[in-house]
Formats: C-alpha cells, structure tokens, sequence
C-alpha cells in the first residue's frame, strides 16, 4: 500500500510523540507539544503523565487544550495546582521531557525567544521566556521542535533566553543548572537532531522522509555534526495519522 | 561567600519590606463590607504610575473587566508584571504601559503580540526587565513571605539572567552558583475569582496558578468574582479559601469577569471574541478601533455583556461540563 | 455587692483577654491565650481574628481548643491552610498580637524555653521554641503570661529561645528583626508589666487585686523599672467569670 | 555580601541537591498499586540511622499506626525533625532516637515530656540541633523547591540560632542580616490523609499543617489513609490533592490511624487514652509497659483497634460533627 499524504505539522507531531515513552512525565506547553503528548497517550504511552505549566498533573488528554492553563491541561487530572509548586517539582527532579520552542537555536541547543537584534533596541520583540528557560533549566532531556532554515539554526542566537549546553561540555554545571540535565533532541521539518556526547553539540541523527543530508547542511546555520549512521525517521503511520486527525485534533485546530 | 554575578537591569520596584510590613500592619481586619463597582474599585486604588499585576491571564481566570475599566478611565504610566495575553495587550495597544518586568507577552496559539512589539520596539515602553515565568511568581512569593529574595536555579548562565534585576551568588551551604530573585512587592494585584463573599475571602476552583502568591505580594488587592455568596458558604469550606478576606481592598461581582477567556467549570473561551482581538491588535489603528468599540463606546461590563449577548454567554456556558458536587 | 471569687488561672485569663480589642489579628497559642481570647470574643471583640499556627485563620472559637492543630482551632474559620501560610503572613506584618510563654524571661522581654543548664548537657530539658521563636519575631506585640518568682523572672535566661528587646534599644533591629516589633507586655498573677520605652526593660504598670508592690518585686530576680503611677488591675467582673466558666471553658479543662 | 554569623551545630543531614534529584527521577511515574501493611511499609522502607519526619503532630493527623510500627520492629539509631508530641514520644520512650533537629516536642496541655528529659538529659540522645516550628517546615520547604536554603527572619538574634546549624547573611539586596535555612531532605517521611487512590494520590480536610512540603521533601514517602477511595474520586476534585501519587512509595491503609489523637470531621482525640501515656511516660518503667502492652502485645493495627473496642470507636465518631457535603 502507498504511504499515506500528511501535511509538516503533523509530521512534527508524530515524530515528537515518538520520543516519548510510557510511564514517564513531560511538561507540555502550548501547540504542537500538547498534540505529541495527546497522540502519544493514545498511541504508546497511556501512562505519560502530562505536567502543565499552571497546575495540572496527570490530565487525559481526550480534549485538546488550547492554552496551558486552560480547564483541558487539568481534565480529570491527579492534582490541580499551581506554577510554583510544577516548576519545583521540576527543580527537584521529578520532570523528565520538556518540549521547547523558539526563533533562534544554536549548535549548543540554546534558544532564543526573547529579542531579534539589540536587546535595549530589538528589531523584533518576542513573547519572551515565558515557561521555557525554567524548562531548560530544570527537566532531565528537553526536546526543541523548529522549522529548519538557516534563519533558525545559527551559529549565535542574539539573546540565550533559555540554556542549553550553553558554552559547551561542563559549561551547565558551572552555570549551577542540575547536574545531568540538558537538550536531548531537535525535531524539525527537515530533521531529528541529538547533541554529540563529547562536545555536546549538535548533530544529525536521521532525516525526515524525502528530506536529504545535504538538504539538512543546507537549511543549517552552523557546522552540524553528522551521526555515524543517520538513520531515515520513518513517515507517520496511518494509524498515527487517524488518531491525530480523528481523535487527537478533530477540529483541526493546529493540523 | 560570593557574589557571582548581577543582571544589568535596575528593580522597577523596590523591596520596601518594613513598608510592606506597615501596610499590611494598617489594613483593616474587621469585617467590612467591600463590595463595588469596576469603576469605583479602579478609581479608588489604582493611580497613574503604580507597578500592577494580573492573575491568571488573558485567556484563563483573568479579571478582563477590571482591565477594561484601567483603559476605560486611561490611567497611565504603568509598571507591569509581565506574564499575560489579552489583558497586557489591552493595556499596551492603549499605550498606558511604561515599563516591563517581562516574562510573557504573547497570543499563545496565535504567536507573538503585535501590541508588544509596537509600544517596545517604538521605545514608548522605556524597558523591559527579563524574567522566566517561574522567576515571577517566584518573585510574589518571596513578597508573600516577606523576605527580599528567594534562591532558584532557574535563568542561570542565559542572557535572561544577564537583562534581569537577579543576582548569582555561591550559596554559603554547598558552594554551586544560586540564583537570587528580588521580591516584587505590587502597588497593586487584580485577580478574578469563582467566588467571594462581601468581605473578600476568596475561593478558586481548578489550578491556582499565582493566585494565593500575587494576593500576598499586593500592597492593594482588587478581587472580581463570578458570583458574591454568603459568608457561611465559606466557612463550610475553609480549606478552599485561597485568599482571606483581610488581604482584599474591593471586591467586584463580575459574572462573565473573564470574557472572552474562560473560567472553568463555568464558561468556555470565546473563540470567535478572541480571534476578533488577534484580527484588531496586528495594526494599531484596528487597536484604537476595537478599544473604542468593545470598551470606551460601553459604559460598564454589563454594558459589555449585553453586547456579547446573552444568547452567547448561554453557548459558552453550555460549552463547558460543569462541575459534580 | 462582694467581689465574686475567682482562682489565679481565671486572673490570668480575664487579664490577658482585656489585652486584645475587637477587630485584630492574634497568634494564639495552646492554654491560657486560648481562653482569653474566646473570652475576648464574647465580650468586646467580636471581630478578634484568633490565627492558629497550623492554619486556621478567623475561626468561633465557640468550643475551646485544646490543640493548636486540632479541629476547633478552625472552626466554621474563613481559612484553613498551614503552618507556613499562617507565619508567612506574620513575617510580612499581618499579625498585631503574639502570646508566649516560658521558663523564664528577663528584664528585656527575652525568654527561655529550651534548657535549663547548659544547653548540651542540660540539668532540665524544656520542650524547645515551638512557634514561640517565630511569634516573637513577627508579631508586632507580643504578650508573655507567666507565674511569677524569682525563678522565672530572671537576670539573665540561661537561654535565649524567643527574641525579645535583645540587649536593649535597637538591638532587634540591628540582629534584623522587624521595625517596630516586640514585647508588649507580660501578664503575671502578681502584676501587668511593660516595657520603659527608652531603656525596653520591663517596668510595672499594675498589681494584681491585693498584690502589692512591694511583693512584686520581692518575686522578680531582676531590678524592675516603676511606672510613674502604678494601677491596679480590676478583679475578674461577675460577667467576664460567668462566661468563662458557663460558655468559654464549661467542662473546666483549664480553670 | 557578608558572612555574618553560623549556628555552631552541624548538619545532622546532607544538603545532597544533586541526589535528590536523582531518586526523584528513579521513582516509578506510572500507576503502581502501594498498597500494603504497615508491617511492610516500615520494614520495606525505614532502615536503622534513617533521618525520618512525621505530620502533623501526635494529637492530630499523624501516622500513629505507622509510628507504632516502627516502635514494634525496634528500627534504632533513628535521626529525627522533632517537631511533635505522642509520636515522637513513643520512638523517645522506647530508645530508638539518637539525634534531633528539635523545635518542639512535648505534652501540650500536659505539659514537658518526660520521655525526651530522660534521654536528653542521660545524654542517650547524642544531639539536639535546635530551630522554631516555622523553620523545620521551612527546611522541608527549601527541600522541595530544590534549593539549598531558605531565607527567613526567624531565629534572629537568638541562642535558637547560635545552637542551630543556620547561618546570617548581609541580604545582597537590602544589606539587612537574614537568617539562611539549610534545606532538610529527609530520608523517609511518614504522613495521615483522609483518603488515598492505590497509587498514593492523597488528600486532606481542614488544616494541611506541613503536610505539602514534608512530602516533597522525602527520598521515601509513606502514606497511611483513613479511607482508600477510587481514583476517579480523586479526578474529581484534582484541586484538593495535596499529594500526588508519583511522591509516594507506600499506601496504608489505617482507620483511626491517628488514634489517640483526632482525625477531624470523623473522629475525635481519645482524652482518657492520651492521658494513659501522659501518666505511663512519667516513668521510664510505666512508659515501657504501655509500650509493651500497647504496641509489643499487640501485632498489628487491626488487633490495637480491637483493644480500643468498637465502641468507643464509635463514641470518639459520635463526638465530632461530620463535614456537611
């Protein structure tokens, strides 16, 4: 049978809900990482315990939340709480995935959602940090999702609104960011991306369907490390694609 | 013990803590009757200048009507704790905003605020302070409990830390790099609520999120509540009360409070409402027009829910499962 | 008409209760504060705010609590949160009154319920500073109640549990306790006590009914300042022991 | 920014940040049933020079069945918060204590405790580290956010500070002396709800003591329930969790767990059988038969409820007023 059609959004989707397995916690933020945490739940992962920002833990993500504090990020949820006592419980370890945004990424998987140009006379002025650098502080394994060009991936983010591994090996600890935490992927349009373990920068692990290496060096801004073996992140199957489509984003709010 | 670092930006409000004390000291704590309109709670305790803050934002449990009534009556040069949607956009794209502690100003699904981007890039707000969104409430906190500052080990090592008012020392215990955050004590705190009796003493259902800590780093407190219920009510529930009435200066019965966001349990978010905010906030021009049109043309809230109609406030509601007692 | 009878520990309650006008907040404690302030309730402070350290704030105090924690202490309360909350909103001003206790105190107000001795080899060892240290800190007055002798009015308390005007004028403020806080008053079976504004050591303002000055000072270990006109503090009032034994304590728990 | 003063006791626990983190991260995420006895919560969890802690205090809310337990299986060399009443003085009369962070244990209306004069003073309890109640719940605080200390103005000025394990700082903010407390993680916190699901989702009316930051401080949790309900019970009211499943290693399934103290809304303190301990620990002799009788005679929960006796259950149930839904 022939693969079936699916549109970029829904393969950033169906590749972020794959790096996520079963029984584990994930502080989801709006969009996209909110449908990855959906799908996932319906697809490998029942027991993904789902960590929103303003209070909920352990939601079922049957209805799709449009915001991060709205009543669907604590729907029939364990504990309906507050930001302070989330992001503690993340500062005390207890948070494995957060997902991460923004308008710049380094090769050291710093992100930058605050400023584009001088921060005192930006260019533009971005949201801001929001949730972000209190996620890439504080999980074990953050996870990016980007649009691949060289606009996004750059050699140096005008502003480092939240830390990745910042200047390189040992440079987090120094900081005084948790021993062991850091970026652990980057899902893009183009690519899935992990961090070399020795330099701690970023390198390629597989391409997206019909997506080539040399496409991927392109649409980078940097010099991107290659895998030994870059792997092809297979295309969403039609049973993740019926789920997302019937189930997760019947009104196809963000697909 | 050593100071590590400093961010560059000074404190947009300084942390009196005696001052603190004293105010809070000379608080009435009978039982008083505080219930009044938007218009006499703004007038009354809101000046041009003061460093506000709102809970819990735009879309989700925010006092819009208190909002609507700050640009009704255009008081300006405001300080702001930023972390918000609709209702820091009202304020900005009505050019009452001077000056930013920043964590969040966007329009979550439909990105960043275009309001935002006019009043700071065209410098009509003279600075922008950075902070992470825990950072913020991290900051009520350490007001809430009275101390100048609260350690954290979130914004380490970033440039938020760098454009922020934060310090990095080595802790005097294990010898790593800490981040110490400033208490932010507000002139002001705005939060809607479920429901409050006429004193004050004020209860939420769902999350909490800031909620009890802006209430405690408030000097003045102005609590909106879907519904005003007798005091008895609460009492029956103790442990629900998030916000004791003594904190609280006015008291505002607002049902509907937080259209076109949500209240849950109660009403969904108004979708097309919002939208029709993201459509009008992309040029300034279509700000000034909606700004007319949804607040200066109307004279109070029940002005603006007549216009929203209540043919649609009834959809909203039926939009939302309400909740089993 | 005779003066009704009453025992020292009705003394002591009527005294301390008189101490709290209506429409105020105050840390009550187990014992003796909690039945003067029921009493204070019932009789001209209908609106006193009895807080109670391990979270019951605003409770009717119709049934006298035995525990700081147990379920009377937030009786049909507009709050019931916990032990942080409740001394949080005392470290940030909230709180006018504080009722302490102790083996000992000295001329400044300071005392002692820790160890008798030496603190590591200690002759008696008291049960610590509970919330003592903590209502000491915060409130802005505080009222100690204490049998009065020799040996609990002292010179010099073998150790300091709760601050009270340190080592005189400025002393609280220089070890950075709040501005404008501290001891208030002390009631004793034999007197009502103060504090002389300028030197802060304790100074007698009245005698107990048929106490007379003389025996006050025989029974303090310390030299105590007089006030410029010493009063006399009214008998316990047929009212005030009627409530008290009919309504504040009927199953004599305390009196 | 100065060093100003150090308490001159040491830390009866490592602040071990990094650690913490670590078990926090091992801990099963999924929904595993804990239930099980308190036989073998206690042997399961609580080893011999555990640092432990205990909420709320002995004659209210608090773990006694699982205190009786750990009495019965004889776990020593214990190091313990000492914020407490019949709880602790049962571990102190049966001569499993060996260090104390102490702010409070005694009798309440009863007075001191016998039970901590004799083994303090015979000097079998090595050390007493001394603090307020605010600052051990504050510990547990500092512990739960993941930091390293708390800064408070408790304790300032005081020999409680000079016999602390504390330290004053010059606030780099304000230059004012602030007193910085170390967080306390503990090795195994025992706590009593009102109702648990099987996997540890808890929940508690009325007052929460420190019931919050005492769970988020503790390597391993246990947990004893008045009641185990169903999950979905828990889903429903997600707001008055106060514990969630993920913190907990072990559920316990104790009615009148809190025996003889009181539960509140369902039964209350046993005053004759509080005051049987009030009398026995006056001796070391006499506290050693109650022991004996109360606790080593009997081999579980169920058989000391049995020795309560139904009815005066029911008279201690008939004694409080229920919580009106």
């Amino acid at each position: 049978m022939s693969e079936p059609e699916y549109n970029p959004s829904e393969l950033l989707i169906c590749s972020a809900a794959r790096l996520m397995p079963d029984s584990t916690t994930a502080f989801i933020g709006t969009g996209i990482p909110m449908l990855a945490a959906s799908l996932a739940q319906k697809m490998h992962a029942p027991n993904l315990v789902a960590i929103f920002e303003f209070g909920g833990t352990g939601a079922i993500l049957d209805a799709l939340p449009l915001a991060v504090g709205e009543r669907r990020s604590f729907h029939r949820a364990v504990a309906a709480s507050g930001i302070l006592d989330i992001v503690e419980t993340a500062q005390r370890g207890f948070v494995e995935y957060g997902f991460l945004g923004g308008a710049q990424i380094d090769p050291y998987g710093n992100l930058n959602s605050t400023t584009i140009g001088d921060h005192d006379q930006p260019k533009v002025r971005l949201p801001g940090s929001g949730g972000g650098n209190d996620v890439g502080s504080h999980c074990w394994r953050t996870i990016a999702i980007m649009r691949h060009d060289k606009r996004r991936f750059v050699e140096k983010a005008d502003f480092i609104t939240t830390p990745g591994y910042l200047t390189g090996p040992g440079s987090r600890e120094e900081a005084g960011l948790p021993r062991g935490s850091g970026p652990y992927r980057v899902v893009s349009n183009l690519a899935i991306l992990g961090y070399e373990p020795e330099s701690k920068r970023m390198q390629l692990l597989a391409t997206q369907p019909g997506v080539t290496v040399e496409q991927v060096l392109e649409n980078t801004g940097f010099e991107l490390l290659l895998a030994d073996e870059i792997a092809s992140n297979p295309a969403p199957s039609a049973e993740e694609l019926r789920l997302l489509r019937e189930e997760v984003d019947r009104d196809r709010l963000y697909i | 013990m050593k100071l590590i670092q400093e961010g560059i930006a000074p404190l947009l409000q300084p942390i009196d803590l005696e001052g603190f004390r004293e105010s809070n000291r000379a608080k009435p704590k009978g039982m008083v009757d505080k219930r009044m309109s938007e218009a006499e709670a703004v007038r009354t305790f809101i000046h041009p200048g003061d460093y506000i803050g709102t809970e819990l934002y735009g879309s989700v449990r925010c006092p819009m009507s208190l909002t609507r009534e700050i640009v009704r009556q255009g008081i300006g040069d405001l300080r702001l704790a930023g972390q918000g949607v609709l209702e820091l956009d009202l304020l900005l794209a009505a050019g009452l905003v001077k000056a930013l502690d920043i964590t969040y100003i966007g329009l979550e699904v439909y990105g960043v605020s275009n309001a935002l981007r006019r009043e700071v890039e065209s410098g009509r707000v003279e600075r922008c302070v950075e902070w992470s969104n825990a950072a913020l409430a991290w900051r009520f906190k350490a007001a809430a409990m009275g101390v100048p500052f609260l350690p954290v080990r979130s914004m380490l090592g970033s440039d938020t830390l760098k454009y922020s008012a934060a310090k990095v020392i080595e802790c005097p215990f294990t010898g790593e790099p800490l981040c110490l955050l400033p208490a932010l004590i507000l002139d002001v705190g705005l939060i809607h609520v479920h429901r409050a009796d006429k004193y004050g003493n004020a209860q939420i259902d769902g999350i909490s999120g800031f909620a009890a800590e802006l209430a405690r780093a408030s000097r003045r407190l102005l609590i909106s509540a879907e519904q005003i219920v007798p005091t008895e009510e609460i009492r029956a529930r103790p442990e629900k009360t998030i916000i004791p009435y003594y904190l609280v200066d006015a008291v505002v019965e607002a049902p509907f409070g937080s259209h076109p966001g949500e209240m849950c349990y109660l009403y969904e978010r108004d979708e097309p409402a919002i939208r029709a905010w993201v459509e009008a906030s992309q040029e300034s021009e279509s700000a000034r027009a909606y700004l007319q049109e949804y607040i200066h043309n109307l004279p109070d809230h029940a002005a603006y829910l007549e216009r929203v109609g209540e043919a649609r406030m009834q959809e909203l509601q039926a939009m939302v499962p309400g909740r089993e007692s």
